[in-house]
């Protein structure tokens, strides 16, 4: 039941054109270790699911400012101008969410349901084209579940069963994420043996994680950081 | 908008804060809002990647990149707070536990139709939770200039970009004037010095109904 | 914010007639103290909801047994006998679900769905008299949600704001009850100051806690417990 | 069924688990595979009720009342077990994430059909989490007797009571048989003693398939 493992292990699942399903919100809770060896494998042609596009030098969105995505199914691309810029000429698919909508549709991947009925959206353009059902004399969308081939997230802690806790918002999609993929790969700043993780305090049970990796952290610097803003000038697109 | 109409509009929306709010405040001029929070109210601020008492903005060199609100800035937590996934950060929101959310806009109609995520043929950022917030916030607070940069005015009859949402706006507060929108429509409450009343209407597309008493922010009557 | 209030306060918003959550799972983490208020004031026709009747003397198990219950939506009668007889007496109408079904339905309501979409149950009984609909080529059930006019839980600790923790499978249906309530008051074995609750740790967010009230712990004898199958024996339906 | 019965068939059930499965045993004669772990096989027990990593029942007087499976009988946790609300225990089943379920039955057709918790005009207990288990586990026991008090058989062509799921059970062990569903129908594998296979043929009203070689257990071959 020893789910620890190494990178090139978890590389091996994640494939070209494959869909790829990330935790995270605008770069925190982003794996950094995964996104790097994805990026370093020159991994390409992905379909990327998950809350956001992150900045253009942070995490997910490397890969995105890369060109090594052909469609992200999201909530907001806006602190990623590339991912805009793509979206423009043609290069990259989005398909956009309402935020609370796109974190129940994976959920309910994770959870096993075929999806959920949402009211968000009524009487806007989210609804054009949109199945819906009446309950009770109110009308609701049909949302479909999200699941993905490859799950990646984050955590602050991992037992070698997988169990996770995450750290302050670094929670975000991730635990939803974990559920929702039909292999999920966590990346862990510190594992700790099995016990050691209080039974209460669990967020992700370890039976939603199949490979669990010793991550080195992050390894960008965040928007708010002083050189963060200076490197961020001399940000190229691709690579 | 200059700094200083940005921070009076910033500190008028403060004023709608009351004590024991749970409130969410959206990215831009709206987090400003929490700079100003009047004295004697406490608040619990929420954040859409998953935090319910949320604090200040930590001194320099005291940010933690895991603590960060939804725009990704850090933050820091108040007693009390708690961590969560997003999707019951969302939970909090569409079952009605937000008691005031405050948004930019593109747009607002006079009845409270909000259009502020995409312009049909410019590049979209996304939705984000604006739709969750506007649609199921107890109370929405508009923040944004009266008029958008050709001069025409952003409070419509009609919206013509899509949808926010339909009829959820409540109070919509420019740099001009604080509008309500009230069952028999749209209502001035108070203009910002140096506007006048007339300035208001001309640049207010909706059709807008004046009080007998309307205040003055920021000056003395004209 | 301090949310902290008596058991009479809590009593005056659980009325004759009224439709009632509850957490629990075989009577674990019904909440004894308001079960004993509501039981003392009397309170009858309630709809219940919650996973099951719990036993003959324990927990929910005392409302249905003494006849105070109209109606019960839940997933299982079988460990409260008085619950079958009165269900075939027909003085108690009862509604079955799939407890995992049963417990998204609770959830759904609690987080603000119209409904969920399942395929537990598709091709048996479950089916009949349900809309359905089709999602990827596979058919699925459409259950709405399910939200009540006064929900209660148990918690191990609570603070002012409402903040809540469990104890151990005292988890069970709690924390999604406590989100479908439209007025939710938890009772708590503890009332800690506000800050005392690490914010990693918080299960149920105090947003959707309406009261808060001191609790005097478990006070009936569990099935396993000898004393208890003893008492069992004499035990009465009705009261 | 007697007691030696029960523990033979709940041992021949513990033959199945495989080292790293994750398990959901059923209440009744199901709770006593957990007894018979084979020698040297580690596998995490899942409660609907919210534990993933079940430990063995309690010393006398060591039992928490706050600690117990879905059956409410008191049990203790191992190393890596983990808390939950019953939504997260029954997305581990709906995700398929139980390997393994142990159940009983009223009633099992010869394509895994299972009967397992209502017969129409008796008094209905309820389903519980049988339907879940049986549609989702990735694998499906069913102990039973093999025939009704009325000497009927349990192994039917078709259910005649309601359905719990649609072919879904993988291995029948009775007190007189272990039977597999196949793509090609049941097939009997093991003979209990003193039965013979013929007796099991005769008591068996699904059509079963007789392979060459059948195991015998608990005595020598009739």
């Amino acid at each position: 039941m020893n789910k620890i493992g190494t990178l090139e292990e978890a590389l091996n699942r994640i494939t070209d054109g494959c869909t790829l399903m990330y935790g995270g919100f605008g770069g925190i809770g982003n794996p950094p270790s995964l996104i790097d060896g994805i990026f370093e494998k020159g991994v390409k042609n992905l379909t990327l699911i998950g809350n956001d596009t992150a900045f253009p030098w942070i995490g997910i969105g490397r890969l995105v400012t890369a060109g090594r995505v052909r469609k992200v199914i999201t909530s907001h691309i806006g602190s990623n101008p590339y991912a805009g810029q793509q979206m423009e000429e043609g290069s990259l698919e989005v398909e956009f969410y309402p935020q609370g909508t796109l974190a129940e549709k994976i959920r309910a991947g994770g959870v096993g349901l075929g999806g959920i009925l949402v009211d968000v959206g009524i009487g806007t353009m989210i609804e054009e084209g949109k199945e819906t059902v009446v309950v009770d004399g109110r009308k609701y969308l049909v949302e479909p579940a999200l699941t993905a081939e490859v799950a990646i997230v984050h955590a602050r802690k991992a037992d070698p069963f997988g169990n996770l806790v995450f750290d302050k918002t670094g929670r975000n999609f991730n635990p939803l994420v974990a559920m929702a993929g039909q292999y999920t790969i966590a990346e862990a700043d510190e594992i700790v043996p099995l016990g050691e993780l209080d039974p209460e305090n669990v967020v992700t049970p370890g039976i939603f994680v199949d490979r669990v990796i010793p991550g080195k952290g992050v390894n960008w610097e965040w928007v708010w950081e002083k050189k963060a803003a200076t490197a961020s000038r001399g940000a190229q697109p691709g690579s | 908008m200059g700094e200083e109409s940005r921070d009076r509009i910033a500190r008028r929306a403060a004023r709608e804060l009351k004590d024991g709010m749970v409130v969410n405040l959206g990215i831009g001029i709206p987090t400003r809002v929490a700079d100003f929070i009047p004295e004697g109210v406490q608040v619990v601020f929420h954040a859409e990647n998953g935090i319910l008492g949320a604090g200040p903005t930590p001194e320099p060199g005291k940010e933690d990149g895991f603590l960060c609100n939804a725009g990704g800035y850090p933050v820091t937590i108040v007693e009390g707070a708690s961590y969560c996934d997003s999707a019951i950060a969302f939970a909090m929101i569409r079952r009605g536990g937000i008691d005031m959310t405050v948004l930019g806009a593109l747009e607002v109609s006079g009845r409270g139709d909000l259009a502020n995520w995409i312009v049909p043929g410019k590049r979209a950022a996304g939705i984000g939770g604006a739709m969750e917030l506007a649609q199921k916030a107890k109370k929405v607070v508009v923040l944004m200039n009266h008029v958008n940069r050709d001069g025409q005015s952003k409070i419509r009859k009609e919206c013509e970009l899509p949808l926010t949402a339909r009829e959820c706006v409540d109070l919509i507060i420019t740099d001009m004037a604080v509008m309500e929108v009230t069952g028999e429509g749209l209502v001035l409450r108070e203009v910002m010095a140096p506007y006048t009343v007339e300035e208001v209407v001309r640049y207010t597309e909706a059709e807008l109904q004046i009080p007998d008493t309307v205040a003055y922010i920021g000056g003395d009557a004209p």
